[in-house]
């Protein structure tokens, strides 16, 4: 599996995440630096967390407007996947590449811990290593994760099983175990062709039994068997 | 010329920094104070002298960048 | 005769006369300020007074402290270079080395909560990274009043925000800490911070500039005139109206400090930096004297070549800025291009604003006007240094557990215990941490200390924590100070760890009083003799006077960092009780 | 009755926000724009008829909470 992580001059968690690919994939990603304007043919594109610019505007949104997410809209389009990962999903909802928003966090606070969730559907090529209804525990770091969308959007959500990801506590009832607010505890969600997956949650921090268990490991396997 | 811009959540979009700020307040023994809602402003120097060419780049500014029209409205102003 | 007293440096336009007053309100004595007659042979400009007032401040001096420091132990094998630089150094094997240094950042955090916390932190990153490592972990050891105060809720919400959105934008895991609360910190709350980095053994950068000539480069944010007198501040005891006259507190940008991190970790790989010092306290003034000291030789700067980020500044507000996200070097001679491109990939000032000489005297220019020319080394070696007088705190006589009451309801006073406001869970502050970020954290907070993998360190980790309990240092401060020391080696130890070395941050009251300077001197001592019987030096550290409001003082309380190293970091320890039926052993008298 | 603050940074108090988001525009292609500030803004409502004593409480309320005047400036404006 080829991939590329972006970085851009606040992103922080891009190690984090290349050590997970490496670890399922046997490879290591491209670091693509924001100002470079090519992005190299890879089978997998991965916006990495932290604080793109600084962040200061609304998380997510300077990035959003960079010459390298155009391109990277491109590929999605294109159909090639997109993993956005915290600031990843905050700059992908930002370009539309997933619906809806993400709002300050409902108790204002930022909020590092880990959390259970609800694996929705194993039908992608993010999640097949999962089951359906799988509880699974990986960690939050951020400030502005409460994820918002219309009505419309979140029926149709729903409709198409484009909910990836739910909070819930550890007996998987997703009414519970909510960090930040989350409008129907949505967690992580797919583009409409599940080629493109935006978390909050960071599964890269959960790929070594002593460091955050191994519970995200799964997601990076998924992505090395489908993608090579 | 100078711009200001008011950006504010839309009526329905859950304000936490509002009722917190709200919260806050009556604990500090202000009991007069209902509904609170909290936006941000951005002043801007412009480099143009036309009023008309200056509210049509504004706009652009917000619907670019300035504010998410999915959840927030705005409305510009010019100082001078 | 030398050149530069044949023309004299050029005042300021409305440069006021000095007066004792200005002498006074720049906080230097009528004594301190003969002194500066003598070094100069002459009336100073108001820059040079300035200058002299942020060297010979308590904050960037150590004068009350200096002597009592002396006393603590700073050497051992792994020890690669002691307290006097920006960090302490220790070799922690495989050719690595571990930076660390605790940092206080108390007055300004009392007056702007979020931004004093977060400004903190920044200080203490950078002078980790100005050595030439990447950051690991932060720690941080907080004191607030008593929690029912009504500033409190106030100050602890906006220090723990302030703590967490720097460490937490720059990417750097916030691991461990102590929180606790006293009346005695009421209107002066205690924000100490300290970093842990790693580096190269062979490759760590020091502030002694060297090679005439050589070029001296600002880089980093823009010079504002943030804090101005913020070193002076730091000195001064606090009254009643310092609320409303207070000068300006530093607004920190994190997302810079990430790029200035960034940006010179990426130079750092070259060799073209000769010396490194970042802008703390006393910004451009202290960091050129410095630099310049330690090397022995002259500097000149042309004051107009610093970025400013406000029109109108002039030379002595550029000089005592305190401006965050700044530093500055010395490069090797033609090297400056290839510096300049770095710091222009990553969004940053660059400038050359300065050369060393070989005069030993600090000469600054304004647009080719001399306004400034110190003799550099007697502002260093003659600045004041105090004895001054203490009076011991007399142990307290034992007390006699049969005057206590026995509580009627041991399931009711142990439930007290855990719930008060010292002993419960500090959970609510550290979820408000990114103590994950980096993905090395094998223990998180929430035990006795912390243990961080290190990068490429082939499976060994760093145990850091920190410790004091003022209580003890206030009822007998040697007591006090050994327990401090004693207590974070135990943490290390619990872990796995094997204790190395420590930084501490001296939090004290006003030293003119010899009670205070009484607590002083006993928890020096008794930090001392626990550091010499442990091999456990202290290598960098810090040091906070005047933490009084009309004239109460705080508690004394001397925080030790600790780090200590394992080999094999699957082999930590934590506290969790993991089954039933395991045997709980209490070992220790 | 209807009130709004504006809470700014003093002049000189540096200003990430604003330095950023003028960053942003000019690379959004927006050259004309120079000095830019980021302020906040609240709205409340207040079971308070007298403009006078409003005035004195929101200016209690600034003080107390919204603005931090050793880094901010304030201002009240009653809008109905
Ligand atoms: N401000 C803080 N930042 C990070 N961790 C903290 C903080 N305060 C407390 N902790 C963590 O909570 C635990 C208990 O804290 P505390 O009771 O203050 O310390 P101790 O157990 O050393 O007496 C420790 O593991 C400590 O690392």
């Amino acid at each position: 599996m080829k991939s590329a992580v972006l970085v851009f001059p606040g992103t922080n968690r891009e190690t984090d995440i290349a050590g997970a690919i490496e670890r399922s994939a046997g490879i290591k990603p491209h670091m693509v630096w924001h100002g470079d304007s090519d992005l190299p043919k890879v089978d997998l594109i991965v916006v990495a967390g932290g604080f793109s610019y600084g962040d200061y505007l609304r998380c997510g949104a300077m990035a959003a407007h960079s010459p390298i997410m155009r391109e990277v809209k491109a590929r999605a389009e294109k159909g090639v996947p997109v993993l956005a990962v915290c600031n990843g999903f905050q700059i992908a909802a930002e370009i539309g590449l997933v619906p809806g928003v993400l709002m300050r966090n409902a108790h204002l606070q930022f909020v590092c811990s880990d959390v259970n969730l609800k694996v929705e559907s194993s039908q992608s090529l993010f999640t097949h290593r999962y089951q359906a209804g799988q509880v699974i525990r990986v960690p939050v770091a951020h400030a502005e994760g409460n994820y918002f969308a219309d009505d419309d959007t979140l029926k149709r959500l729903e409709d198409r099983g484009q909910v990836a990801f739910r909070y819930c506590d550890s007996t998987g009832d997703v009414t519970a175990g909510n960090p930040n607010g989350s409008i129907r505890n949505i967690a992580g969600v797919f583009n409409d062709t599940k080629t493109v997956l935006g978390m909050m949650p960071h599964p890269e921090n959960a790929t070594e039994a002593l460091f955050g268990g191994t519970d995200g490991k799964p997601l990076f396997d998924a992505l090395a068997a489908a993608l090579v | 010329m100078k711009a200001r811009v008011h950006v504010t959540l839309k009526t329905g979009v859950l304000d936490p920094q509002g009722k917190a700020i709200g919260n806050a307040l009556h604990r500090l023994g202000f009991p007069e104070v209902g509904d609170v809602r909290q936006g941000k402003f951005i002043e801007l120097e412009l480099a143009e002298t036309d009023a008309d060419r200056a509210k049509s780049r504004l706009d652009e500014m917000c619907r670019k960048l300035l504010a998410n029209t999915v959840i927030e409205n705005y409305r510009i102003e010019l100082v001078s | 005769m030398t050149t530069w007293e044949q023309n004299p440096p050029v005042k300021l336009p409305n440069e006021p006369a000095i007066t004792p007053q200005i002498v006074a309100e720049h906080g230097l004595s009528p004594d301190e300020y003969q002194r500066v007659l003598k070094i100069m042979g002459r009336e100073p400009t108001m820059v040079e007074l300035g200058v002299f007032s942020a060297m010979w401040s308590e904050h960037c001096s150590y004068k009350s402290s200096k002597v009592w420091l002396k006393k603590l132990p700073t050497e051992a094998p792994w020890v690669i270079q002691g307290p006097g630089e920006n960090a302490g150094v220790i070799d922690i094997g495989d050719g690595q080395a571990a930076i660390f240094k605790m940092e206080s950042h108390n007055h300004p955090s009392y007056i702007e909560p979020y931004q004093g916390a977060a400004t903190g932190v920044g200080g203490i990153l950078r002078d980790v990274f100005t050595m030439g490592a990447r950051p690991i972990a932060n720690v941080n050891a907080l004191r607030f009043g008593d929690p029912e105060h009504p500033k409190t809720r106030h100050l602890v919400g906006g220090v723990v925000a302030g703590i967490g959105g720097y460490g937490n934008c720059m990417g750097i895991p916030t691991v461990a800490g102590e929180t606790s609360f006293h009346r005695a910190y009421n209107e002066n709350c205690l924000v100490n911070a300290m970093t842990v980095g790693i580096a190269r053994a062979d490759r760590i950068f020091y502030a002694a500039a060297a090679g005439l000539g050589n070029p001296v480069v600002y880089v980093g944010s823009k010079t504002g005139r943030d804090g101005i007198h913020g070193a002076t501040m730091a000195s001064a005891e606090f009254t009643e109206d310092s609320e409303s006259k207070r000068p300006t507190v530093q607004v920190g940008d994190p997302f810079v400090e990430k790029l200035l991190l960034e940006a010179c970790l990426e130079l750092m790989e070259t060799d073209a930096i000769v010396a490194i010092q970042d802008m703390g306290a006393a910004g451009l003034t202290s960091s050129s004297f410095e630099m310049a000291d330690k090397g022995g030789l002259g500097l000149e700067i042309a004051l107009d070549k610093v970025p400013m980020r406000e029109t109108g500044m002039n030379p002595y507000e550029l000089m005592l800025s305190e401006s965050q996200e700044r530093m500055l070097m010395v490069l090797k001679p033609g090297r400056e291009d290839e510096a300049r491109r770095i710091f222009e990939k990553w969004e940053l000032d660059f400038a050359v604003i300065g050369r060393l000489t070989d005069t030993r005297r600090m000469v600054l220019r304004w647009y080719g006007d001399v306004v400034a020319s110190i003799p550099i080394p007697p502002v260093v070696t003659e600045a004041p240094v105090y004895e001054r007088p203490w009076t011991a705190t007399p142990l307290p006589p034992a007390l006699d557990a049969a005057t206590i009451a026995p509580p009627k309801d041991y399931a009711d006073a142990l439930l007290q215990l855990v719930g008060s406001p010292d002993q419960c869970s500090k959970a609510w502050i550290w979820r408000q941490y990114d103590h994950l970020i980096m993905g090395n954290t094998a223990i998180r907070p929430g035990g006795d200390a912390a243990v961080v993998r290190v990068p490429d360190g082939n499976g060994k980790a760093l145990a850091i924590t920190s410790d004091c309990t003022p209580r003890y240092c206030q009822a007998h401060p040697e007591t006090g100070g050994r327990q401090a020391v004693a207590e974070a080696w135990r943490n290390l130890t619990a872990v796995g760890a094997t204790p190395l070395a420590c930084t501490d941050n001296m939090n004290f009251g006003n030293p003119q009083k010899p009670e205070i300077m009484g607590q002083f001197a006993g928890c020096t001592m008794g930090m001392a003799e626990a550091c010499t019987t442990l091999a456990f030096p202290i290598v960098s550290g810090n040091v906070s006077l005047y933490n009084e409001t009309q004239g109460r003082g705080i508690l004394p309380t001397p925080v030790i960092g600790g780090v200590g190293v394992m080999k094999d970091v699957t082999r930590c320890v934590d506290i969790a009780t993991r089954e039933a039926g395991l045997v709980l052993v209490l070992i220790g008298e």
